[in-house]
């Protein structure tokens, strides 16, 4: 299987689509000739010409609202918002239109997008550009939210996702835009609300998304040399979110720690620790511990930001207190 | 002016079905019969017909809280309307929507929306669509004066003027968001001044005058197909109810509204056809006793629809 | 102690503070003449004048944005945000501005301000004007989030959000303006942060905010007569959330059932939920249950509505599968 | 034309310092020593210094992403610029904010700010504040070409329209919005013409001339002051580096770049003061030397700060 990056997956799981389906088409800030303020859209405008590749202006809410309008019409829109912390604009857009229009109308529309945005610290991007905010998208019925940790599921979820014909918020961490992995060869697609068990353990899980799921795994060898064993599962989608897996993993191991770089409080950590703790009580032998960012906006400064963001080692030592 | 007297017939009917309809609103909702929130747009009827009149079958619409006179000028149906209203299984929503969210995906109607000013950029989206296949259609959107101030409509006539899209901006203006006068909420006097903003005609009619709208929304759906961009209409028109049914109105005077009910528009277009001998008194005195029928069994149909299952809760969040 | 209504008390704490300080002003739509969409702002204009009491245009994005300019310049403003729904107009404002203003300068900022905002179904208002959207709130350092549920409390936590030097999202649950209460009489204050146990019992604790108190409280009536005493603790603020009172009332019950009108996947329920398992596991001699609304919009008709509010029943049968 | 001789010097100052402060800040951000994104201000200069010059004690600015002009003008600190750029606990925001975030409310600074379009609003509220207090301060916002098309404008322009808010807006139009041109982000050739839209003055000047600048932000702050409400300033001028510090600049021609820097505002301005007499070109020298220390021992002192300490982490989230 060919090694690409996490950037190269979602650029060709664009591209793919665009070729296979001419209702697709991709609309954003410097989506053109810039390709995308990460790079991820390189390409596009070259090969599917200035119709289908639209650069906008600097307008969230009509980017929105218009893919909206065109999914509502019968397109398959493939909005971008440069980073998450943006969707504070145009979020009645998302929440009050895409997601409800469907049920509001009795389901008689269809709304059939995939809004692509980057979240995630690490950058010494500060408070306004480094958010993890998938809780708010997943508390929203009629929405769906994918959170990729390799380049072999960004592609095939993204895939999916555009595939599906209800408004998908799709997260792409930054910092992992230049990892690398494997990925099938051919056409291949991912569904959606399918977690996926990263690394089988016996002696806890660690549910984590995301960025944390490579620092779980880095974790889980760490643990491995003293003997302990995690499962590692990345639900890869928060909405629909896989319980069985889960639940399984938990039944299992009998001990669970959730972990995500978004704050702790309020994250979709809660969530899930709520409801292993509702459907699987009897298989915990131990508290549940759930890992996040504190209680405070993103710093700047490298160290405090470094401070700031959730690790290999809170993980560590999250397991070692429950095992 | 390119309106047959058939088509005039037709458009003076809607106008008097929107005008029946909403009155017959009033006595449902005083009667406790329609939860929530209803908006009404008696006193507003030239404006949807007026522009309507002009559609096509590729062409779209978003419409507002106040939309059943943007539905039914559309063709709606009154009988799935009044059953949404009542929150009816057999509502245009299956009762899940109400007055606030009635939509009609076959007549390209994207829906009365409970956000004011989240039409403009949802009809943006709609006329890219018609832009992008090239089917030749155009995308309206209806929003109040109140609307008018909204960032929304900022970046949505920004996008469509840029990227020329066929789209077609009504700004219904009576005058008021809820309590607030115009002469308050903003420092302008014509709404269409806005237009220029966006280097788009802006053009500014008496929206009870049936044929000024419908001659200014001709134009701008002529400059739409031709590919010349959007255009901002703003209609000066007044409603004759509250904000809302139970607004007590207190900011506003019965004067106010006795000066504007003499501007009822409806009779400007039956004077007319009388004048053109389409229509006489006694033609005019069938065709309100025929609405009055198609109207009153509407209600019935939507009082005798039963509500829906509670098992349809769930149902509809989600395509499969 | 005079009974007065919720929206009587809303009133009186604004009346109150606006006669105190002079830089406290409230500003919204229809907030005038037409006292309010809800009359909650009933005759302040007619007492403060158009200069403290403004009517704005309906433009929630300047409401907000216009209200953390003048907070950051010294002013006290008491925005009103007419359905909760709005919020996602004007979020960028309150999250990215008003939330983080005070950290990323290094804490050289202060913004009071107080957003007072209307959410809850009940009034066949359907899905874009019913809902409740605290979690999204309570997620985001920097905020306060305050929910009350009788007069006496709005009053006294209103009086102190206004007071308070962060900003603070006030939540007003539109069904329970008509709801009357004793209310102490001359001038008082609750501290934001602090619970209330509005019945106390053994058996069971309920953890129940705004609406919800009202159900749970006529639960412990039909669940007494059959011999189980429940706690209703309501925490009133979300954030700062007062721990100490829930892990207190669950060491003493070990049965905990936490109950929000807002949709449960993603509410603040899983939160505190989540909470007790990590800090009060031992406690627990039970699975905790969660109720909240389903994972739907709102639905207009109101045999649906009805069908989708989560609700006494809800709690009593919660609690039976517990004891 | 109130400028001093005195003041006008001062300000030729403040644009060499804007100007080597940025210099300095290309070379530290290449070296790897500030983290995040870094939007400089090189070339526009004349557009903060014309601006701020104006303005006094009670007086609010709202900032953008490209905020050290705007800071440096108004009497920032660079000391403070530079360890907060570099993240140190002496920095301005003690190391929390970074570029995007650099506040200084003792000089009614209100922030640079990461989300584009969101001054408008503050700058309002800030006039309001100004207003209510009857203490005769103006708020001004700067923001892009770009930012202009952000409904936040739109909605603060009305307010202040309505409210006759003593505030000036001051577009920067720099031609780009990141890679977009003016050209094809909006429909019309000047901001200004926006201004209309809300029955407010709009003028549109020469962004690189220093005295056209403060010619029309005099007049604006002078009605702001008086009552008579917002101004919409157009000021056309150009960024010279990249839109952040590492864009390779794809979408424009290194023809189009040459053609600016020679409208470089600096030599514009010293050509006057040795014009008046005021300076002699060996004066000149001095100056530039003067101001090169200065910007030495800032990034010196930037440099031998200490960084945060950990524990300041979760301070300075709530006010106690
Ligand atoms: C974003 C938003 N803010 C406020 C409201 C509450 N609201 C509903 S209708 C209305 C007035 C709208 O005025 P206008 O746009 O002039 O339309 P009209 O009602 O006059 O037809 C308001 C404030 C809303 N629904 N959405
Ligand atoms: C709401 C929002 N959208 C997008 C961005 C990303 N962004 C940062 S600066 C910028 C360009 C701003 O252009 P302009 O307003 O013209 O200012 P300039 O950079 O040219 O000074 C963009 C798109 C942002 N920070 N905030
Ligand atoms: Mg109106
Ligand atoms: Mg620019």
């Amino acid at each position: 299987m060919p090694e690409i990056t996490f950037l190269e997956a979602i650029n060709s799981a664009l591209k793919e689509e665009m070729r296979k389906d001419p209702n697709v088409f991709i609309l954003g800030e410097d989506v053109g000739i810039f390709g995308g303020c990460f790079g991820v859209t390189q390409g596009l405008l070259d090969e599917f010409g200035p119709e289908r590749v639209l650069d906008t202006p600097i307008t969230e809410t009509a980017i929105i609202g218009a893919s909206v309008g065109a999914a509502a019409a019968g397109l398959r829109p493939v909005p971008e918002i440069m980073f998450m912390d943006f969707l504070g604009v145009c979020l009645d857009e998302v929440f009050n239109q895409a997601a409800k229009m469907r049920y509001m109308f009795g389901g008689k529309a269809k709304i059939p997008m995939t809004i692509r945005t980057a979240c995630g610290a690490g950058l010494g991007a500060a408070a306004q550009h480094s958010q993890s905010l998938e809780a708010w998208i997943a508390h929203i019925p009629g929405l769906k939210v994918v959170m990729p940790s390799t380049p072999a599921d960004a592609k095939g979820l993204l895939i999916s996702s555009i595939r599906d014909d209800n408004p998908v918020v799709f997260i792409e961490h930054k910092m992992m835009y230049g990892i690398s992995g494997s990925v099938p060869e051919g056409e291949y697609s991912i569904p959606l609300g399918k977690a996926d068990i990263k690394r089988e353990g016996k002696d806890a899980t660690v549910v984590a998304t995301a960025m944390m799921v490579h620092k779980a795994l880095a974790a889980a060898e760490t643990l491995a040399e003293e003997g302990i064993e995690i499962e590692v599962v990345d639900p890869r989608c928060l909405q629909p979110l896989d319980k069985e897996t889960i639940l399984h993993s938990v039944e299992k191991t009998g001990r669970l720690v959730v972990i995500h770089e978004a704050v702790k409080i309020g994250g979709v950590g809660g969530e899930i620790a709520a409801m292993v703790v509702e459907e699987g009580f009897d298989y915990l032998d131990a508290p549940i511990k759930r890992i996040g960012a504190p209680f405070t906006p993103i710093p700047f400064a490298s160290n405090l930001e470094n401070a700031y963001l959730p690790g290999e080692e809170d993980i560590v030592a999250a397991v070692k207190s429950l095992v | 002016m390119t309106l047959s007297k058939e088509k005039l017939l037709e458009l003076y009917k809607k106008m008097i079905t929107i005008r029946l309809f909403e009155e017959h609103a009033v006595e449902l909702f005083a009667n406790g019969e329609i939860p929530g929130f209803v908006h009404l747009y008696i006193g507003e009827e030239a404006t949807a017909v007026g522009v309507t009149a002009i559609l096509g079958d590729n062409d779209y619409i978003a419409s507002t809280h106040r939309g059943h006179g943007h539905l039914i000028a559309r063709g709606g149906d009154v009988k799935l309307m009044y059953a949404e209203l009542l929150g009816r299984k057999t509502g245009y929503c299956k009762g899940k929507g109400g007055s606030m969210h009635i939509a009609d995906m076959t007549l390209g109607f994207l829906g009365a929306n409970g956000i004011v000013g989240a039409g403009p950029p949802l009809a943006a989206g709609a006329a890219f669509a018609n832009k992008y296949r090239k089917d030749n259609g155009v995308a309206v959107c209806f929003f109040g004066d109140g609307a008018s101030n909204r960032g929304t409509l900022h970046e949505a006539l920004n996008l469509a003027s840029i990227w020329k899209l066929p789209a077609v901006f009504i700004c219904e203006n009576n005058m008021y968001g809820i309590s607030m006068n115009q002469e308050y909420h903003q420092n302008i006097k014509d709404v269409a001044d806005r237009a220029s903003a966006y280097g788009i005609p802006g053009i500014s009619v008496d929206g009870n005058d049936l044929f000024a709208v419908f001659e200014a929304a001709e134009e701008a759906v002529k400059r739409a197909r031709q590919g010349d961009g959007p255009t901002l209409i703003e209609c000066k028109t007044y409603r004759w109810r509250g904000h809302f049914e139970g607004d007590p109105t207190v900011y506003r005077s019965e004067q106010e509204v006795e000066t504007w009910k003499k501007k009822d528009p409806i009779p400007r277009v039956k004077k007319r056809l009388l004048d053109l001998g389409v229509l006489t008194e006694q033609e005019d005195q069938a065709v309100w006793d025929e609405i009055r029928k198609e109207i009153q069994a509407g209600i019935d149909f939507a009082k005798s629809s039963p509500l829906p299952d509670e098992s349809e809760l769930l149902e509809d969040v989600y395509c499969d």
